[in-house]
């Protein structure tokens, strides 16, 4: 079954919609922690990022997010009427290698985004920021 | 934030006793490092065995911990779950801290 | 004359809050633009350090300022109920010379605060932290 | 965070169409820098005529547009208003920038 969820876009409102929507992932699926744990983080990921630079001119953001259960996947969907992302902004394939001297301390949420997320496609219409992906379902291990 | 300071032979141990290390801590957590390693001298292992999820805010915060250790102390981790293992890895984090699957008991002689 | 305001401890709400104290210090001040420009960089990392550091748990915290119109400066005062401040933490007397290859982009305000405001006292009681300062009023260049 | 970008024969012109740099507009000016010059090779002069404001996360944005740069490229500034030019002098960040009192008119000669 399908579900939908709102919050501000604030680290407050991100905890609570995030620790909401494990909920509803738990009520729905037998098993699969680890797709819960995977969703969790993907979407912790790009709700910050609405809320530091899509929305990151104003106090007061809303994001939306729907869940449409496929057989082998979670469909996610999520809604802001924030900036648009800039076309310069790339995936990045994979972390670099660090170097001692110079430790990022930021720019690991796009790694995390590309890597655990699949069919990742944004639009923007009307104001709207649409950001669509996959996560698919890791099988619970079988008992034996 | 809060973090339990103690003093083993192995070093100084520093759990972090909430679940989550995300965009919501992460300031409160750099702080809190601060002011429990700013007179340290040897090295300090950060307990993660209560937290359940960090994010990139998190890693980024425990990076900026590693970062402000006073000079000649050392930063490690310890007892890091499954998804907090992920994320340092997806970062490739995991090569830059020293992890260990447990508390140490003493300082190994080998090290 | 004395005036008080207060406001929502975020960068909206600062920003809005420092725009009156500006308009109020300019009203109550003949000349004195230097003054009002030491004292809006000085409330802005305080006010910041509050938002940022003392109702880092949070997403609503209130800050208040009252400003004092004294002969040779403006005493302030400003109160939040966020957290105390750590002992841990000392005000640097000056920046360190920056390497090229370890340039920080934080640390800059209590330098910012510790340079231009005189007479800093922090008290906490009652899960209220007050901290106090004076800026001197500059004198107005006479015109010759 | 508007940023109007052009091209002149000293290099790329960056001016900032905001009277403030402060924590409010830190994040989307790092993210305008970015966008800006990603793709660029020589030299940026960021245009500060109309900033009347930054605050220390404003100077923490502009250290931070400089180590994003791309390989290669110069960030340098100029046309600071006496307020800017504190903090940067404050922080000892006026050291880490070639600063112009006005745009240059031409890449001189012997620079
Ligand atoms: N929703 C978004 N809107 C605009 N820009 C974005 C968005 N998400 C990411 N970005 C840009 O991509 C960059 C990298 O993002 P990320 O890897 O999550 O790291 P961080 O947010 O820590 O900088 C950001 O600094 C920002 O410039
Ligand atoms: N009001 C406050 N409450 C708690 N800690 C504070 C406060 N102000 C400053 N600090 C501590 O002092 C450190 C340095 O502050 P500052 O120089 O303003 O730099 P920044 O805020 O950019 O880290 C902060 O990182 C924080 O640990």
């Amino acid at each position: 079954m399908p579900f939908e969820v709102q919050c501000d876009a604030t680290p407050a409102g991100i905890r609570r919609v995030l620790s909401s929507i494990r909920t509803q992932l738990s009520e729905r699926t037998l098993g699969g922690a680890e797709t819960i744990t995977i969703a969790e983080l993907v979407l912790a990921e790009i709700l910050n990022n609405i809320s530091e630079h899509a929305y990151s001119n104003t106090d007061c953001g809303t994001i939306n997010v729907m869940a449409d259960d496929l057989v082998w996947a979670w469909q996610f969907h999520v809604f802001d009427q924030g900036m648009a992302i800039p076309e310069a902004v790339q995936l990045p394939t994979e972390a670099a290698t660090p170097e001692a001297s110079r430790l990022p301390e930021s720019g690991f949420g796009l790694i995390i985004i590309n890597t655990l997320a699949d069919n990742l496609e944004y639009k923007r219409s009307n104001g709207t920021n649409h950001l669509s992906f996959v996560i698919t379902k890791v099988p619970a291990p079988t008992p034996h | 934030m809060r973090l339990t300071r103690t003093t083993t032979p192995a070093g100084l141990v520093l759990r972090v006793e909430e679940a989550r290390i995300d965009a919501m801590a992460a300031i409160a957590f750099k702080d809190a490092m601060r002011a429990a390693t700013q007179d340290e001298t040897g090295r300090a292992i950060l307990d993660l065995s209560e937290v359940t999820f960090i994010d990139s805010s998190g890693l980024g915060a425990i990076v900026a911990a590693l970062k402000q250790m006073p000079d000649g102390t050392a930063l490690e981790l310890a007892c890091l779950s499954s998804a907090v293992e992920k994320v340092f890895s997806l970062a490739r984090m995991d090569t830059v801290f020293k992890i260990h699957k447990q508390l140490p008991v003493t300082y190994p002689a080998d090290v």
